[in-house]
């Protein structure tokens, strides 16, 4: 009982020096009112002496009607650290892009200092707000203090996941697509699929406005939409040309750098073969003033990234090439919803849709999920010969001479 | 759904449009192109003609009620009360009025807030809760986040870099960070194969599920001490964990052998070449807390390396693809060895399938 | 070892000096440089000046001893009798006199051997046995080669191509001519699972190897009419023909089903880009003899997209990872379908796994 | 009977036209003395009407004391084409480089017309001369024949294939090493590792004297031993300049085609950071005349390549990235001993040394070879974190603080 109770914290103070923010600062800062930061802030200075962590695997713990949104958290050692014997995390959807105004986080602020640790993170990983730590008999009230702030709970479980994206057409020039109201479409059309777990694993969205993609969309989410275009890149002539003048070395870093060699800069105007430029923004980003995305803009559709744990991690693959995005996104959604079905069918337990997909081989995932193959779907066509035809000639079908 | 009267339930979101400053409102989707004033300042010009002004601010994500409120604070002062958080985790105020911007970034750094992350620079690490919260973690997330950047941290506030460097950490191969397409990425390992508790095991685990979730096939069933119970064969476990998410009786936490690892050259962006996976550089380094020095060294060597060496615009892994492996571990100085060597399912395809060699 | 007395073993082959030129001796290792004189001759300059001129000619493979005399003849009327033949199966001689070539090419042509496939060109084709001699075959091996260099011989002999191509066949998936990596590979494919002969299997055949040499698991022991044997799923079948190999009571040739393949874009050489294997871009063409117009037709397509559209050097695969797979299957005409996409071992790799995409 | 009976050959006769020569005019050119050959002629006829062959899994034959060298093949219609009855292949071993002196080739064309069908092929895919089809008891008359000559056979079965080369030194400004000595010297050093078959797969030799792998090396050889330089790329300034002025465009035919682009031209001299180049050859295939392979010449030795059954087809993966290569050639010859050790004693039956090193692991590959693994055999160090780590400290190892 020494440790919980000394307060001493010798080796997480060391984290409080250095130029970074420090997080056990921020712990501090409200330890002193908030017992269950107190108690975090002993069990952690143990910890790092230890070098092991002191959380119990989590049991199911919830509030009412929903399935997910709360990771059930025990410290294994409750008789020392009774103030985080329970220690459950929320997670809060969090607006799409991130907006907020001063406001909204105080209310978020009053509600977690009043029912847990008044400790967040702003952001976890996934995009919800995350309100770390409080007990079971906390759950229920935090919720109705959240659903009267005109917050709800995010996913955890067997379901949709919190989607997220990145500011689109909030603040970029470049969000092909308005990634904030797909985001949140997307998230209250599948409010049902995002509280109540039924799939077999996670399924997260991601909506990344142009192929920049600053939500990792293609590494981390089951369904990545990232915005492009279809028609030629908008060149601004006398941009490039001030560009020019004012000394960048365009032929070597604009055009040396263009993945297929398709732009080409006489020395004095900039040439583009549309047809073999594959979207991949350098020279846009490189040169905002002057070039930007086509006018004919819409995403493309990726499937299946994750994590590596069981069969490696996957990046996202490509299912629809081009498509427009425009409410009420009928088309992605229905395209979804055969997805989920045949998954909820033939995928195994914790089997994310990418390993189904790999597992039952692209092909004949196409045609469960009624889509054509073409060849925008895959890197390059089959190496090996081992060709499953399906159908063979039978000798009555035809005369033998 | 069977539900308690009153109670409010998939409500969703607040919508994002009543969070988002007029400008934005006025302006969306028609913003012409942006600048980076300085560093962590960026300017998006609409085509009307109107000005947002960002001013990011690296965060330790890990925040507390008290500095949420110093942050609405700070946007009740600069800017109309409206601001965001980054994908990366880093707060960025909103501004209309360009005057605000040096005396808000004077009072962000005087509160410890570094301003920086925009453009070619080393931004905020994407991380995970480690010993904080999850009962998985081979290490802790934030204070290794702390130290790293703590060191890196001119990089982010402007000192000058070829491009964007992205790192992540994840404290155990769930890799909840996405550390796994990151230009640098930290994760934390086990390197001791589960402990069973034999006891308990029956009682909380179904044997046929546990069996099944190893990769390997290293899990048997056994008789231990008359109850049915499992065993390891040590040699096949690559301690992947993936039994212990499935059945708590096989935790691999272990004081001795936890630590880190360390991976380079992914990325996700499609700009210039294609996402792709981080590598193996650092197959172990023991944890070390508070300060994790080794791993700090370990992060800054790479960074420096590529800092001198990489031509603009190079990615980490863009940069290894120009001058080859084999020189990326001259470089920096890592010794190669045979943890290094893929052995698991498309390991073949690792293997160097050309003559096209550098030989000096 | 225990041997007859007199008879003389384990000699190895002739020592390759006693059938080189005299130039070649005197010149061994101390070459200099060469050049194309024109299209099938070359010369090679040694240090010491020494010229010597090779004169290349097309061959079938399949010689008779009638034509290795007519060939010995040649090479003593122009060459002190001396020739050798390429990786590629053609027949080169080695002259020294300048003056000898035309005549030499002259009479070459006239008994029916073009001269030609040095440099960018089309060379002769790398084959096997077919119908000729192998029991494995899906399709002949000779004819094909016939019918598809008499179509293309005119970029054998001269007619202006990009780069090299090289084209490979082999008549079933052993792929005894290094298919695998051509810019144009035609491979005979089975198309129907082994019929068994059951009342043969097990006198001729290990039950369990059988079982075992199959890749898919689809071979499972059965007793049909009182006889052990095996029997196969079909629909796990993709007709390898490993378990035919293995067992020849277990035969895939069909005249209905068996029929030709054809895989573009591999490549060899460390030149540029490094070797690659070949993919798929048709599936299936039935077997036509005697001239096989189908296969015939689909090279040549194939052939003339990349002599259109292709940058000098660029070979197939090259040329097919600048414009991309889609316009590839756009410009040649071929139809794309589920067959195309890999769904073996490594086929999670082969997807598009970024948003680099043509779309117009 | 009528098919071998009535002659004709009227698909068969279709492939008597056209520009290229004909295998079929080759047959007919011994079919009229040579009752083998015109059996064959007959029956290939039928598979070509039939679409279908007509051989029969091959039987073990051979000549004594040898376990290879000899295809058994026998057709499945002995009765009605009984000169074809057996119709075996013998393999023999070519010389180095595919030499030939007339004599030499009438020597062979006399004793095939001798003792079997008067066809062969020149050459097999290995390399081998063929001589294609002859009965059984013409197998011991034929070695004796070819032996008196000079000849003997090559491989088949699970033994050391022939090994075969690119003209090299002979010829090739380029070869890095002499080809043709090395491939002599092993064919003669494993003589009887090559007729005695007793490895678990076959194995075989391919040697290129430069990265142009002009015998295929990369994709058809267990070994493949490719030439190759260390030192700097040898530039003769006056006969680049000499092309530049032929109208050669270096920038773009050069420079933009180098992999590493560590070429440049100024416009005048061409400037190489070699360093950085990976030895592609483009850059000296393209101008011979200016530029060759540095004088620190030796090779790169490649294990594993095959065709796809079972596991798919592999090229060659690098072993030792550089290493001279004079006789006696100890050092390949031990490293190809250790590999044979480890494979005899390791290999499963029908797995290729390629298919071994997969199975197993490089890492655990190279600890049984004896070599330390350096990051010139990967493409990349590896993307999955399934590692397995071999020890793990205890804690008596170390006092707990
Ligand atoms: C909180 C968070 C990390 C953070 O600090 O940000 C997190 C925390 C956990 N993740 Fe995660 N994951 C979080 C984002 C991710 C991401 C990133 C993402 O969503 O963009 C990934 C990688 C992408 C992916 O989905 O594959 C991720 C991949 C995993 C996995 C591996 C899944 C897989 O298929 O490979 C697991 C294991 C599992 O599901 O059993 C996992 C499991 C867990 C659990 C629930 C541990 C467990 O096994 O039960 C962690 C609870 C920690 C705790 O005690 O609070 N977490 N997890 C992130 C969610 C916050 C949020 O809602 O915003
Ligand atoms: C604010 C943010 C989106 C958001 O909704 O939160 C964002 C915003 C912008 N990104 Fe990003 N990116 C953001 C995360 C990302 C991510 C995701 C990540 O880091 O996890 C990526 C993918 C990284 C990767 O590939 O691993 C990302 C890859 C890019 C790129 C491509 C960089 C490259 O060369 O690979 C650009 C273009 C550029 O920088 O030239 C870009 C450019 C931009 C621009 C310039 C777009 C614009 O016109 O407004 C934005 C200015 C900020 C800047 O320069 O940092 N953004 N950007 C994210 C800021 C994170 C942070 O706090 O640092
Ligand atoms: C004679 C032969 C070697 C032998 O020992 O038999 C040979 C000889 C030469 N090759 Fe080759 N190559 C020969 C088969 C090959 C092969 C193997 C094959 O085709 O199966 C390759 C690999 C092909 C591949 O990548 O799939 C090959 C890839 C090259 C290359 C690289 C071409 C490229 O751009 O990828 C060169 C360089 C060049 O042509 O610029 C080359 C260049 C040469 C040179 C110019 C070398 C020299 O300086 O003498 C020789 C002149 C002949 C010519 O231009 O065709 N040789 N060459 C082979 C002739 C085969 C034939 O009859 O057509
Ligand atoms: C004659 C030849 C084809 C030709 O017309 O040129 C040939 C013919 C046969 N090969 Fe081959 N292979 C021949 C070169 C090759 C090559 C090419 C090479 O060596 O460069 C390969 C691909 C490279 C490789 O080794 O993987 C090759 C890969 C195979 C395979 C597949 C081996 C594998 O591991 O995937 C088999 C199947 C087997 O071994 O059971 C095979 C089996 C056979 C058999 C013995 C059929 C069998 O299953 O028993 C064929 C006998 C045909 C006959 O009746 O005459 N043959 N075989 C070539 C040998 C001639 C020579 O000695 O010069
Ligand atoms: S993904 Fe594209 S649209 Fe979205 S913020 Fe990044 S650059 Fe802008
Ligand atoms: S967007 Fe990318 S691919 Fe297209 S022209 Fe620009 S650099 Fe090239
Ligand atoms: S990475 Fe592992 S330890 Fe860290 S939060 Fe995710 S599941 Fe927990
Ligand atoms: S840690 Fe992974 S490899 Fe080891 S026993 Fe558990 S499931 Fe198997
Ligand atoms: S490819 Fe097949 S059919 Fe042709 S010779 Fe080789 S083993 Fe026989
Ligand atoms: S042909 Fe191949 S896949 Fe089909 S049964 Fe035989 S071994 Fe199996
Ligand atoms: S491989 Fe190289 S050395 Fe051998 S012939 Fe070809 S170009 Fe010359
Ligand atoms: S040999 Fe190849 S890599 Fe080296 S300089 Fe020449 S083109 Fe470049």
């Amino acid at each position: 009982m020494a440790d919980s109770g000394n307060g001493k914290t010798p080796l997480l103070d060391e984290l409080e020096k250095g130029p970074w923010p420090s997080f056990v600062t921020q712990i501090k800062s409200v330890a002193e009112k908030n017992p269950r930061a107190r108690a975090l802030l002993q069990l952690l200075e143990r910890s790092y002496r230890e070098k092991i962590g002191h959380w119990k695997h989590g049991g199911i713990v919830g509030v009412f009607g929903y399935g997910g949104g709360v990771i059930g958290r025990y410290s294994d050692l409750p008789e020392e650290y009774p103030d985080v014997a329970h220690f459950h995390t929320l997670r809060v959807n969090q607006p799409s892009g991130w907006f907020y105004t001063s406001d909204s986080l105080r209310t978020l602020a009053d509600l977690w200092e009043e029912h847990g640790s008044g400790l967040t993170n702003m952001h976890g990983s996934t995009g919800d707000i995350i309100l770390l730590g409080t007990s079971t008999d906390e759950l229920e009230p935090t919720f109705e203090a959240l659903t009267n702030a005109g917050f709800d709970l995010g996913g955890s479980g067997s379901c949709v996941r919190t989607p997220s994206c990145c500011i689109g057409q909030a603040r970029c020039e470049w969000a092909c697509y308005d990634t904030l109201a797909l985001t949140h479409d997307l998230t209250m059309a599948f409010q049902d699929e995002l509280h109540r777990p039924f799939f077999p694993y996670k399924f997260k969205f991601k909506c990344a406005g142009c192929p920049n993609d600053c939500v990792a969309s293609i590494a981390r989410a089951d369904m990545s939409i990232i915005g492009t275009w279809r028609d030629d890149i908008q060149v601004d002539k006398a941009a490039v040309k001030a560009y020019a003048d004012d000394g960048m070395n365009i032929e070597r870093d604009v055009c040396g750098n263009c993945p297929t060699k398709c732009i080409q800069w006489a020395g004095k105007e900039i040439d583009i073969d549309n047809e073999n430029c594959v979207k991949c923004m350098h020279c846009i980003n490189v040169m905002p003033k002057a070039l930007s995305p086509g006018k004919d803009r819409g995403a493309t559709i990726l499937l299946g990234s994750k994590a590596p744990i069981l069969e490696g991690a996957i990046i996202s693959s490509v299912l629809i090439p081009f498509i427009k995005i425009e409410p009420p996104y009928t088309e992605i959604k229905e395209l979804t919803e055969k997805i989920w079905d045949f998954w909820g069918e033939h995928g195994k337990n914790r089997e994310r849709v990418g390993e189904l997909m790999q597992r039952v081989g692209l092909g004949n995932f196409l045609e469960e999920i009624e889509l054509e193959p073409i060849p925008e779907m895959i890197a390059h066509p089959r190496e090996n010969p081992y060709i499953f035809f399906e159908e063979y000639f039978e000798e009555d079908e035809e005369e033998g001479e | 759904m069977a539900e308690a009267k009153e109670r409010k339930t998939d409500i969703g979101p607040p919508h994002y449009e009543k969070l988002m400053p007029p400008i934005i409102k006025k302006n969306y989707g028609k913003w012409k192109y942006h600048e980076r004033l300085k560093p962590g300042v960026l300017v998006h010009v609409a085509e009307s003609g109107d000005k947002l002004f960002t001013v990011r601010a690296g965060s330790p994500r890990l925040v507390s009620v008290e500095y949420l409120r110093k942050y609405a604070e700070l946007a009740d002062k600069y800017c109309d009360g409206y601001l965001r958080f980054t994908s990366r985790n880093n707060v960025e105020f909103l501004l209309t009025d360009e005057s605000k911007i040096d005396p808000l970034i004077k009072e962000l750094k005087s509160e410890g807030f570094p301003v920086g992350g925009v453009g070619a620079a080393i931004s905020n690490i994407v991380h995970t809760q480690g010993w904080v919260h999850c009962h998985s973690a081979a290490t802790d997330a934030s204070g290794i986040v702390k130290s790293v950047m703590d060191d890196l941290h001119e990089y982010f506030a402007g000192k000058e870099v070829p491009g964007k460097l992205r790192i992540a950490l994840a404290c155990c191969l769930n890799m909840c960070g996405a550390v796994h397409c990151s230009d640098i990425a930290i994760l934390g390992i086990h390197r001791r194969p589960p402990r069973i508790d034999h006891s308990n095991l029956n009682k909380v685990c179904e044997i046929p599920n546990v069996i099944a979730s190893c990769p390997t096939g290293a899990i048997r069933p056994a008789t231990v001490d008359g109850q049915s119970s499992v065993e390891v064969e040590e040699d096949r476990c690559m301690f992947c964990a993936n039994c212990y998410t499935v059945c708590p009786s096989m935790p691999l936490n272990d004081p001795l052998n936890d630590g880190l690892s360390i991976w380079v050259g992914g990325k996700v962006s499609n700009a210039r070449s294609e996402p792709r996976f981080s590598k193996l550089a650092i197959p172990y380094i023991p944890n070390n807390p508070p300060r994790w020095p080794e791993v700090v060294e370990a992060v800054r060597n790479i960074v420096e390396v590529w800092v001198k060496h990489a031509r603009k615009y190079e990615r980490m892994g863009e940069f290894i693809d120009r001058i080859g492996w084999p020189r990326f571990f001259k470089l920096t100085g890592i010794e190669f060895s045979k943890e290094h060597i893929d052995d698991y399912k498309y390991a073949g395809l690792t293997y160097k399938r050309s003559a096209q060699l550098r030989h000096s």
